[in-house]
């Protein structure tokens, strides 16, 4: 019975994710568009733009190989593995303890592999310019996340999602600069891994400035879907985690009677409804940069983290 | 260990015989063969020996009033396992590999010697055997290292390769001559003793320079790129996958077995090397587009990060906190362990490459994927794992180093605390840089389209190879989802070593593995590859049940700018170039200068890229430098007239008697 | 003296003594090289046989410990010089840069020398001494200039002024010692003779004792080719014969450094002199040093071993000097190991001159592809001479730099950066010969390979395990070296 | 007797030293072997009144020895070579005269203050001996190493080897075995010199040493 409702809870944090996260993209675009004055499409048009894409054909380039279809599965199946194991409304989830913190990275580190090989795979210069842009953003927001991750498991005492947003609910933790270090850390890297603006721009195909649509440029149909959805998924991982840890109210706990759900749910929801419009607010608000300023950007979110991680653990003597 | 010896002396035998056969036909795989069974054989013994109580031995060999000691403790079993299991492999892909050879009779001698060299260096227990084997184990990989020796540059780099080796026994001789004292006691049982602190940091030294010019530590790592590339494939494999754990062994054995307790800034010092070797490496091996030298210089990054472990291992130990230095031992030893395991597979995919198209520089690849799939994907599966992708082996490793890493906190010291982090940021980086690096080095090798018409008509590579590479890709996966086993096998030298071991993983639920408590951290290899496998298996069917699966081919869209020559593709240095432009500045000395022409020139705009190889522009060249001016000067001593001559002998003549005068 | 009929002694002495009269009547050159390889073997066997049945010492004329490790060094590098000696002056005779009539002299002056050598070493007197190796060196100053060619007759020269310098210092040595023994032991043959002297030398004036040992090293080490007084080495061994390079360095250096230790006996057994010991590590390190660095700038082939030659000379001074019974093992292991490997080198590069028909190294590049069993003798030999594993030199390495640290730990630095040094410069040499794009001659070669093989089975044999007898009997010897 | 005896050994080996500095003086080759020939008289003198002194009859052949070779054919041979090779007549020296001549005083200092440490016990005439030997040796080294002809080296050498001669004569009871080892070195020595002499005469113009060390094929 317990293993039932475990695998229940965790059946519903996946499907929850997978079902949330179209629909946190158009409540994204939603608010920038009305940021911006504009009218935008309605907030289940990423849904639309899903349905549509699986029913297409699938062009596929001559020379793509089979790392080329294949791709977008991994991806997928990696953003989704690791979304599932970011706590949205519970924590101690069946399966969290088969992947910690480091794990969760790791896993989009995957996903940003397979699709990076992706954009090479064709052989045109586009693909070789996104891929090669991602990796090099990757390369220093992927320490400045581990370096995040350092901060908060030295606060909780453990890289577990679940037990860290635990230890985060109680009160004794308290406000430290490690914390608000790491926060500001976690928001510059979740910008940068997400595509988002002033980093790249996820809806403009100029040459110049893109970076993951140059990586996908080749792609279509059901395929694009995947990839697409693994996009929406990482960026409700992104929201996710922010929310379960620096704001991580209204989680329930393993034990919990069932009616706490729904309100736990809800909490969650209301994150992501207070995230969504923030960071549409960002983006409007924030000039794209040149490609080579976002190192600058990113060497501070490493810089943040590491400075996080360094007042840590110097702090533990005082 | 009677196992061991015969199987040693089987190899040496096998390397006595091998120019006689030469010449025959069946020769390359009669001796690769012979190889594989012998290495089977040695690397089941020492498997199971791990775990076992030590065995001790003393044949009256080497060293005439000491004679030659052995010692075959759970420690050397790991690391026989380790060697062996890179032999066994490696003989397997050679026998097909080997049939490329142009001269089979320059590899086949020393390939045996080679393998015995490594078996022997872990198996002694007293320095003048130690240092023999361990000198003789250079000097076989030397033989390797020019048998391609038309080429001038393999010729340099095997010179080059043999001084800085000779540069290391030579530090491991001081270091073992201090350890032994004055009473000369160079068996390693009577080396135990504790010493003087201002003397064992002298040792420390010294094997840090001995071992690590071995293993490739920053910045005594030049050989490395250098010579492992140049010799063929399976024997790069064993170099660097294997030969630098050899090296690691030899740090363990002095530093952990026969220093006596450590001092804690001992760690710091190995921390800040281990730290700049990681990044470093994994910086070089970007810029890199040779693929063997790419591969060289990740194994110098891999190093790094073993040596992270050993450095927190021995933080830990300094202060006492075992179960911490367990871990990060454990961490170290499990990386040993993957990363021979997935550099050789990489090196036996570039040989494969290698040998269907003639060539190592990755700008005349491409394509590869479509003319040889398999070696593809196994190169594809060992660039995932040596890129800490979960639910590969590489990651594995490095997260118990994170978790290492995480318990420095606890460590008392100022100095311990500001470098433990600094590692744990240097090895997030590098793990970070060496997923870029090897999307590149995949990417640009085996995706897109050909660039060379060589690399179009490249053939899958025999049957042999593959095996071989399946093999190690199939460990590089079990290891990965499996790591718990791998980690109660590790323990029994751990508890040698560092007094202590890592909780018992084999009872836990799921294969899951958890470094101090469950509540700090785990993590289930095995459960995340089936997640991922079942969601993207899940996926795919949903997607092709329900949804389109039809499926046209066209023409590349690039933006509706496609180009007909492959040369437009990305290459692996414009691949390389933002990465190069953010890190290059500091660690390369990079200049970039674009050359426009004026504007109604039609010439085309050159790019020109500067790079500096710093570690070597400051110290070997100097040095070379300085021998070849201070050679120069002394060589005109070569030609004066015999009245010169004499006066030299006049006046030492009236020197000394003038010291006698002086001095009675 | 011995009861035995066949004195070992007198027929170590006699048998090249007599066959040099032979030798110088043999037309046939044919016959005279077999001849000269029958009777280096002949005075071998009887050497061993001073093994088993050791003579008493006598007034002129004495075996012990120590010179009998020479003289069997001594007389088995001369036989295995010899079989190699006749298959290298066959090919100078089809080039014609010898003629029959040079050869009869040629092997007349070999035995010759090897009479002086030998009687070098058994003499119980430190006149007879000195006369035998005077012998020995004008012997091998004539074998030096036997090519006539002016690089040839330049050699000799050098080589005969600085000797000559070298036996006058030496002379003068041993009348001080003389000098110093005559009010002790009183005047007369007693007064010259080792087995006395060492036994009375406590009594001896130490200030006279100094003085002599200035001038017996300074003489005696001219002929070792310690820096500064090795100038002539290098051409000695460049332009003579190869066979007689590989004796020079093979045996004619041990010759010469074992005057220099039968001396240091002496001043060790004396508590009143100086200390010789540092003398003997400074020339050692300076002469390890030096041609370690000038191993670097060396075009000609035979003349890079020559100064390998040198460098070995001072590790093995340098082991001497720093004393005691490790270091004095390591010594003697280091000398007879580094007789047997240079002369083994001598034998491949005399075959690799005569088949490039150079000696110059940049003429010689892939000598693995054109004479493939000749390029990895050569570098086999030059590895075990560089000391890497699994040869004897090896392990007198390790034994020399162990035995600092019971002493004087710094030297150790000195001695490491050499050894390294040296390395560093034989490698890159040997590399440059043996690998990379053939050149020059690429006719077969008709190399003898039995003395090569001979020398390096017994050092890499040595290296990795010493048989206990000789273990033992190093040993008592370098106790007795004090 | 035995302080006259002493005095003249010592007149007589101050006198060689003296006549060492002559050589070292001498700028001309024919001069040079004269004095060289007075040099060796000299020692044939001090040889017999040691054999005189020592009453050992075996130094008298000694004496003869230097008598005949050094003081009579030896000078002869040179003259002939000189002649013979038209070798230049006047000696290139390295350092000044008035320079050689004062590190010769310097050499001769140093001898003494060596040989003057030996224990007074050793017997003194021996001791003062040993320090005009040593000073002579010395002279004689000085001269090979400061004259660029080949003839003057040989003649330093020679004179070198008239010290060593006369430090033999001087250890009383030495063994006739050194005699003899001096007399049959000097005489190979000079057998030696005089082919390669001839050999070099065969092949160069000259036996200047530096015409010797042109011949070199490359710096090697």
């Amino acid at each position: 019975m317990e293993l039932m409702r475990d695998l229940a809870v965790q059946g519903v944090q996946m499907a929850l994710v997978l079902a949330l996260a179209p629909l946190l993209t158009g409540i994204v675009r939603k608010c920038r568009a009305h940021f911006q004055r504009r009218q935008g499409a309605s907030v289940v048009q990423p849904y639309r733009d899903l349905a549509r894409l699986l029913r297409k054909d699938v062009v596929l380039a001559e020379n793509a190989s089979w790392l080329f279809r294949a791709a977008p599965y991994l991806v997928f199946a990696s953003t989704w593995v690791a979304a599932a194991l970011v706590p949205t409304f519970a924590v101690g989830l069946m399966f969290s303890w088969s992947a910690d913190l480091i794990a969760i990275i790791a896993l989009l580190g995957s996903a940003r592999f397979f699709l990076a090989l992706a954009g090479l795979d064709v052989g045109t210069s586009f693909g070789g310019i996104g891929s090669s842009r991602e990796v090099m953003i990757a390369s220093l927001a992927e320490p400045a996340m581990i370096m995040t991750v350092f901060t908060l498991a030295l606060i909780a005492g453990s890289t577990q999602l679940s037990t860290i947003a635990e230890t985060m609910t109680f009160a004794h933790v308290g406000l430290r600069v490690s914390l608000g270090l790491a926060l500001v850390a976690l928001i510059l890297v979740a910008v940068a891994e997400n595509g988002r603006i002033p980093i790249d721009n996820p809806s403009t195909h100029l040459e110049l400035t893109m970076v993951h649509e140059a990586m996908v440029l080749e792609y279509s149909g059901r395929h694009l879907a995947m990839i697409e959805l693994a996009a929406q998924l990482k960026l409700l991982l992104y929201f996710s985690l922010t929310g379960c840890v620096f704001a991580p109210f209204g989680l329930v706990g393993p034990e919990s009677p069932p009616w706490v759900y729904g309100t736990a749910i809800a909490a969650y929801a209301s994150k992501l409804a207070i995230g969504a419009p923030l960071l549409a607010l960002f983006e409007t608000t924030t000039a794209k940069m040149r490609v080579f300023r976002v190192p600058g950007f990113l060497g501070a979110a490493l810089m943040l983290g590491f400075l996080g991680t360094l007042l840590l653990f110097v702090s533990r003597s005082l | 260990m009677a196992i061991s010896f015969s199987g040693i002396v089987a190899l040496l035998i096998l390397s006595l015989a091998a120019p006689a056969i030469a010449k025959w036909r069946i020769a390359s795989p009669t001796i690769y063969g012979a190889a594989l069974v012998i290495s089977a054989v040695l690397f089941v013994n020492a498997a199971l020996r791990v775990g076992s109580p030590a065995a001790d031995c003393v044949l009256p060999l080497g060293l005439p009033w000491l004679g030659a000691h052995f010692h075959f403790d759970s420690l050397a079993a790991f690391f026989l396992a380790v060697t062996n299991l890179g032999g066994a492999v490696a003989s397997l892909y050679a026998i097909g590999y080997g049939r490329h050879e142009s001269a089979p009779g320059r590899v086949l001698p020393f390939f045996p010697a080679f393998l015995a060299g490594m078996n022997l260096v872990v198996l002694t227990a007293d320095a003048f055997s130690f240092l023999l084997a361990w000198e003789f184990m250079s000097l076989s990989s030397w033989g390797l290292v020019v048998s391609h020796h038309r080429n001038s540059d393999n010729v340099r780099a095997g010179y080059i390769y043999l001084v800085m080796a000779s540069f290391g026994t030579l530090c491991l001789l001081l270091a073992f001559g201090l350890l032994a004292g004055s009473d000369g006691s160079y068996a390693f049982d009577a080396m135990h003793s504790a010493h003087d602190h201002t003397l064992a940091a002298l040792i420390l030294v010294l094997v840090l320079l001995g071992a690590g010019s071995k293993a490739g530590l920053v910045p005594l790592h030049v050989w490395l790129p250098l010579a492992h590339p140049a010799a063929p494939s399976h024997v790069s494999a064993l170099m660097s996958g294997i030969m630098t754990k050899i090296a690691v062994y030899a740090f363990i054995r002095v530093v952990f077995d026969l220093l006596g307790p450590p001092d804690w800034w001992w760690g710091v010092l190995l921390l800040g090397i281990a730290a700049a070797t990681t990044v470093l490496g994994v910086l070089q091996a970007l810029m890199e587009h040779d693929l063997k030298r790419l591969l060289a210089y990740h194994t110098v990054e891999n190093i790094g990060i073993i040596f992270i472990g050993l450095g927190l291992a021995l933080a830990f130990r300094a202060n006492g906190m075992v179960f911490a230095a367990a871990l990060a031992f454990t961490a170290a030893l499990l990386h040993v362990l993957n990363h021979s395991v997935f550099k050789s597979l990489l090196f036996f995919g570039s040989g494969a490459v290698l040998s269907a198209t003639g060539e190592r520089d990755m700008e005349r690849l491409g394509g590869l994927i479509h003319r040889m799939p398999q070696t593809a994907f196994l190169f594809l599966v060992g660039a995932a794992a040596i890129s800490a992708l979960p639910p590969l082996n590489g990651f594995v490793s490095e997260w118990l180093t994170f978790q290492a890493v995480l318990l420095s906190p606890a460590l008392p010291q100022w100095g311990l605390r500001l470098i433990a982090p600094t590692a744990g940021a240097a090895l997030a980086l590098a793990a970070a840089l060496a997923a870029a690096c090897f999307v590149k080095a995949f990417g640009v090798t085996f995706l897109g389209r050909p660039r060379t018409e060589r690399a179009n008509t490249a053939q899958e590579t025999d049957r042999f190879s593959r095996s071989a590479m399946i093999a190690l890709a199939a460990i590089c996966l079990l290891l990965g989802i499996l790591p718990g086993l791998a980690i109660d096998w590790i323990s029994p030298a751990t508890v040698e070593m560092v007094h202590g071991q890592m909780p018992v993983q084999r009872f836990l639920p799921w294969q899951t593995i958890i470094p101090i408590a469950q509540s700090r951290s785990s993590y289930n290899g095995l459960l995340v590859f089936l997640f991922i496998a079942a969601s993207a298996c899940l996926a795919a069917a949903a997607i092709h049940r329900f949804a389109s699966h039809r499926l046209r081919r066209a023409p590349a869209w690039d933006c509706g700018t496609p180009s007909t020559t492959p040369l437009t593709q990305y290459t692996a240095s414009s691949f390389a170039q933002p990465i190069r432009r953010v890190f290059g500045s500091v660690v390369f000395r990079a200049r970039e200068c674009v050359h426009m022409p004026a504007p109604g020139n039609t010439s085309a705009a050159r790019l020109e890229v500067e790079m500096h190889d710093i570690p070597w522009e400051a110290i070997y060249a100097p040095l070379a430098y300085g021998v070849s001016f201070l050679s120069e000067r002394l060589n005109a001593l070569q030609f004066l007239s015999i009245r010169q001559y004499l006066s030299f002998v006049f006046l030492a003549l009236v020197f000394l008697l003038l010291v006698i005068a002086i001095w009675s | 003296m011995s009861t035995m009929p066949f004195d070992a002694i007198r027929l170590v002495l006699l048998i090249p003594l007599v066959s040099a009269g032979v030798l110088a009547l043999v037309t046939n050159y044919r016959w005279s090289s077999r001849l000269n390889v029958v009777a280096s073997l002949v005075t071998f066997l009887a050497s061993l046989l001073l093994l088993v049945h050791r003579p008493a010492s006598g007034p002129l004329v004495q075996i012990d410990d120590l010179n009998i490790v020479f003289v069997v060094l001594n007389t088995f590098v001369a036989f295995t010089t010899s079989i190699f000696s006749a298959s290298y002056i066959e090919h100078e005779l089809e080039t014609g840069r010898l003629t029959p009539v040079y050869l009869r002299f040629y092997h007349a002056m070999f035995q010759f020398m090897m009479f002086g050598m030998n009687l070098a070493l058994v003499a119980n007197n430190i006149g007879l001494m000195w006369v035998a190796i005077e012998l020995a060196t004008l012997t091998t100053i004539l074998m030096v200039g036997i090519y006539r060619t002016p690089e040839a007759l330049e050699a000799a020269w050098k080589y005969f002024i600085l000797g000559s310098v070298g036996i006058a210092l030496a002379l003068f040595g041993t009348i001080l010692v003389y000098m110093a023994a005559r009010p002790v032991i009183g005047g007369g043959l007693p007064a010259m003779a080792w087995t006395i002297l060492i036994r009375r030398v406590a009594e001896f004036d130490p200030s006279l004792l100094n003085v002599a040992f200035i001038f017996l090293l300074l003489g005696y080490g001219t002929k070792v080719g310690l820096v500064p007084l090795h100038a002539w080495l290098p051409d000695a061994h460049a332009e003579g014969p190869t066979p007689i390079s590989a004796v020079l360095s093979g045996l004619l250096l041990n010759v010469a450094l074992y005057a220099v230790l039968r001396f240091k006996m002496l001043l060790a057994a004396n508590p009143h002199t100086f200390a010789p010991g540092p003398l003997m590590i400074t020339t050692g390190l300076v002469s390890l040093i030096f041609a370690a660095f000038m191993l670097y700038r060396r075009r000609d082939i035979k003349r890079l071993f020559a100064y390998s030659s040198i460098e070995h000379m001072g590790i093995i001074a340098f082991a001497f000097g720093m004393g005691g019974p490790l270091a004095n093992f390591a010594g003697l292991l280091h000398m007879t190991m580094h007789s047997l490997t240079k002369s083994a080198i001598f034998f491949t590069v005399g075959h690799v001159a005569q088949v490039k028909g150079t000696q110059r190294i940049a003429d010689m590049g892939g000598l693995s592809v054109t004479h493939p069993a000749l390029a990895w003798a050569l570098v086999i030999s030059v590895a075990a001479i560089a000391g890497l594993p699994p040869s004897g030199i090896f392990l007198s390495e390790f034994l020399v730099v162990s035995s600092t640290f019971a002493r004087a730990p710094l030297l150790a630095i000195p001695l490491v950066v050499g050894l390294l040094l040296a390395i560093g410069a034989l490698l890159v040499k040997v590399g440059g010969i043996v690998f990379g794009e053939p050149r020059g001659n690429t006719a077969p070669d008709k190399a003898s390979f039995v003395p090569f093989v001979a020398h390096l089975a017994i050092v890499i044999a040595a290296g990795v395990w010493l048989p206990g007898p000789v273990v033992t009997w190093f040993h008592n010897i370098a106790q007795l070296l004090g | 007797m035995h302080s006259l005896a002493f005095d003249i050994a010592h007149l007589l080996a101050g006198g060689l030293v003296l006549v060492s500095f002559m050589m070292l003086y001498q700028d001309r080759m024919y001069a040079l072997i004269n004095v060289f020939a007075l040099h060796a008289v000299l020692l044939a003198v001090s040889v017999a009144w040691q054999a005189l002194v020592q009453d050992a009859p075996h130094l008298y052949i000694t004496a003869l020895i230097a008598l005949v070779f050094k003081a009579t054919i030896i000078p002869a041979a040179l003259r002939r070579i000189v002649e013979r090779l038209d070798i230049h007549r006047e000696i290139e020296t390295v350092v000044g005269t008035g320079l050689t001549m004062l590190a010769g005083m310097a050499l001769v200092a140093l001898s003494m203050v060596v040989m003057l440490r030996v224990t007074a016990a050793a017997d003194p005439l021996a001791r003062e001996d040993l320090a005009f030997a040593l000073s002579i040796v010395l002279l004689g080294l000085l001269m090979m190493v400061s004259r660029r002809n080949a003839v003057s080296q040989v003649i330093g050498f020679m004179s070198l080897e008239n010290g060593l001669v006369l430090a033999a004569t001087g250890a009383k009871g030495m063994p006739l075995v050194v005699e003899i080892s001096v007399a049959f070195s000097v005489l190979i020595a000079f057998i030696v010199i005089g082919i390669f002499l001839f050999r070099i005469r065969e092949r160069f113009d000259s036996v200047d040493i530096r015409a010797l060390d042109r011949v070199r094929r490359e710096r090697l």
